[in-house]
């Protein structure tokens, strides 16, 4: 095994261990403290995949973005404490549901295969901006209308409330 | 096998451990020294000398959320700038519209927020 | 290739259960990234196999992150009017529609 | 074992950056003090070693002697999280700074981006600080003070965004190179302005030091920490500064380019103008209040940015590089 996959497979029980506990923990704040962790072990595979301009997407606008308005929505709403899980037995068929849906991805994978990784790939930055502007163009601009979206429909959801 | 970006990793992976232990270790270190005695009066929190007259935490002025959101959008909008601008000489006018027109929508959602009072913080 | 499909695999599973179980709406959220995540994952270790100079994977993955930036801000605003109104996050409260 | 090298490698780089940071923060303390003294026609501490030049020492030495209080009420695990998750990424973001052409700790191909995304982290701590602390003070401190950090956020981010566009390459030593001839700050003037004044903003310095406005919320988010943990804050804080003051030489300066003297002579040379620029402003100008500094930060800031994103490239359409 080399260092890399080592790597990986760290990166990969961190992340495993760290989505786990932020779907089992019953404190919302530390439930969003682990999925931060779990993005930074995501964007440590990222990088590990040749993907290094992604990861530090993931960086800046997931733990750096999405995290913190987590956070400001938890703040903002609850008092954050302990919350309820679901009934048990709700609990057990979600698990089997979950293990099946898991178990057929995992032997579906196993199965499967795939030609054979370059052994130098192309550095990923200046490709990148090139194809968001030929190739992806579409995906681009999408990009565009639908944070023009997100932000109109939010903030229209936000501005409704009496404050 | 793509060696750059597996090095790269493991020299983060060391920094960042370091980074990490270093400040755990000394504080370890230091619980030898320092006293410790918790509880009392210092335990309750400091609210210029008053006892606490309500608790924190309790749900907060909206607008926090507002700017957060518009926050978000933009980080985006940024981000996606830095993967274009690198070879947007090289490219030349086309990718200029082209990157103009997303500007220009995610501008859009400024104004709008702008328009509806969104940005005055109160 | 096929270690990154097994543990996007399990970390979608993850999600899975977490959208499943979870009554708060904020962890259901978290459960709903874990997933966009495992399938962030995929695309990336894809887009190494499949003319690696085009980018299409890691387009895809940006994309992605982006779409996720705005389904939570937009699930976040929900969230915090559904408090607002029924004074908990707790998504079983908001039954208007069961009448 | 190359790997086990790199791993060493970046352990090492790691303590050493640390202490840096250590080092960093102690010197910028009583030079802050002394440079405050002069503004204010005093002279600042005197009495700890010649010309008082052991203060930051013995302050160091008392506050890692001092107990450590956590208030009953405290979130445990959010408590301890928050003062590392702010001083880590400020003493990570180290990675890429070039010191002098060569002397770059990791060479990262995305190294502005790096450096842009990973002190945003900070937010996350400061947050979970404010909020662990269970005071008044705390909450609406670190609420505050995150609210400002990622409303300065996307105009400084939009003025780099200029800068990669005229250098053609996210990596900080590309950067140096495109610099040989021309520093940036001739022909970006207006982005290094608002670099300058956002980063202000980011680093928490007068006239935006509204998370630390005293008569008001007492010490903001660190109003409940003492001895260690508040210290970390601190390394935090001028860890930040010198990164961001690096950066802005980096940038808009040439960073190490300059005659005669050595890359690093220059490099650490013109940071410290940069920091001493900074000290200056905060103990000249007054503080905002909390509204008009966001009223600035989205009002003027951001579409000010984005009109000087469009003018750069216009500009470098039209002229070329």
């Amino acid at each position: 095994m080399m260092a890399s996959d080592v790597l990986f497979v760290v990166f990969g029980v961190i992340a495993a261990a760290c989505a786990l506990y932020g779907v089992l923990t019953r404190y919302l704040l530390r439930s969003i403290v682990a999925l931060g962790a779990f993005l930074t072990a995501v964007a440590g595979e990222f990088y590990l995949l040749a993907a290094d301009f992604v990861a530090m997407v993931q960086i800046f606008v997931y733990v750096g973005g999405i995290v913190v308005l987590m956070l400001f929505a938890l703040m903002l709403s609850t008092s954050g404490e302990r919350q309820p899980l679901a009934g048990s037995d709700r609990r057990g068929l979600s698990a089997l549901l979950a293990y099946a849906l898991g178990g057929m991805l995992v032997w579906a994978s196993v199965g499967a295969k795939f030609p054979a990784v370059l052994d130098r790939l192309p550095a990923s930055v200046p490709y990148l901006g090139r194809a968001l502007l030929g190739e992806q163009l579409f995906a681009f601009e999408f990009l565009g209308v639908i944070l023009l979206a997100a932000v109109v429909t939010a903030l229209a959801l936000v501005r409704s409330e009496r404050l | 096998m793509n060696e750059p970006y597996q090095s790269d990793v493991v020299f983060l992976v060391g920094f960042a451990l370091a980074v990490v232990l270093l400040p755990l270790v000394t504080l370890l270190a230091f619980r030898w020294i320092r006293p410790t005695h918790p509880g009392g009066l210092k335990a309750q929190a400091y609210e210029s000398g008053m006892p606490q007259a309500s608790a924190p935490r309790r749900p907060f002025h909206m607008a926090y959320y507002t700017f957060a959101l518009i926050f978000i959008v933009f980080d985006v909008e940024a981000l996606l700038l830095f993967a274009i601008a690198p070879v947007l000489h090289d490219i030349g006018w086309p990718a200029l519209a082209e990157v103009g027109g997303f500007v220009a929508l995610v501008a859009g959602g400024l104004f709008y927020a702008w328009r509806k009072g969104v940005l005055v913080w109160r | 290739m096929t270690p990154v499909l097994i543990l996007s695999g399990t970390l979608f599973a993850i999600g899975v259960f977490g959208v499943l179980t979870r009554r708060n709406a904020i962890t259901m959220l978290v459960s709903v990234e874990i997933m966009m995540n495992a399938a962030n994952l995929n695309m990336v270790a894809f887009s190494r196999l499949y003319h690696p100079e085009l980018m299409t994977g890691q387009v895809l993955a940006i994309f992605g992150i982006g779409i996720a930036a705005s389904e939570a801000a937009v699930g976040l605003a929900l969230i915090l009017t559904i408090y607002r109104r029924y004074g908990s996050t707790d998504v079983d409260r908001a039954d208007l529609l069961k009448g | 074992m190359s790997t086990w090298l790199t791993l060493g490698r970046g352990f090492v780089l790691g303590v050493v950056a640390f202490s840096m940071v250590g080092v960093i923060t102690a010197a910028f303390v009583l030079l802050e003090r002394k440079v405050s003294a002069r503004i204010q026609m005093r002279v600042g501490p005197t009495r700890t070693g010649p010309h008082g030049l052991l203060q930051t020492i013995a302050d160091l030495v008392k506050l890692v002697m001092k107990e450590d209080v956590r208030p009953e009420f405290a979130d445990p695990v959010a408590f301890r999280l928050g003062p590392m998750l702010t001083a880590v990424p400020a003493v990570l973001s180290f990675v890429v700074i070039p010191f002098g052409a060569p002397l770059v700790m990791r060479d990262l191909n995305v190294g502005i981006v790096y450096f842009l995304a990973v002190p945003g982290m900070t937010v996350v701590g400061l947050l979970l600080a404010g909020w662990a602390s269970y005071d008044n003070y705390s909450f609406l401190g670190g609420l505050r003070s995150s609210a400002q950090f990622i409303s300065y956020e996307i105009p400084r981010t939009l003025a780099v965004v200029t800068v990669v566009m005229l250098a053609g390459s996210l990596n900080t030593v590309d950067l140096l190179e495109a610099q040989k001839t021309v520093p940036y700050i001739l022909l970006l003037p207006l982005s290094f302005a608002i670099y300058m004044i956002t980063t202000l903003a980011e680093v928490n310095r007068v006239p935006f030091d509204i998370p630390e406005a005293e008569s008001e919320l007492v010490a903001g988010y660190h109003t409940e920490y003492s001895g260690f943990r508040w210290s970390l804050f601190f390394l935090a804080e001028y860890g930040a500064l010198f990164a961001a003051a690096a950066f802005a030489t980096l940038l808009f300066l040439g960073g190490g380019n300059g005659p005669v003297l050595p890359a690093v002579v220059w490099f650490v040379g013109k940071t410290l103008v940069v920091v001493f620029v900074f000290m200056w402003v905060r103990w000249t100008l007054p503080r905002f209040r909390a509204d008009q500094l966001m009223r600035l930060a989205w009002k003027v800031f951001l579409p000010a940015s984005l009109v000087n994103l469009v003018l750069a490239a216009l500009v470098m359409m039209a002229v070329g590089r």
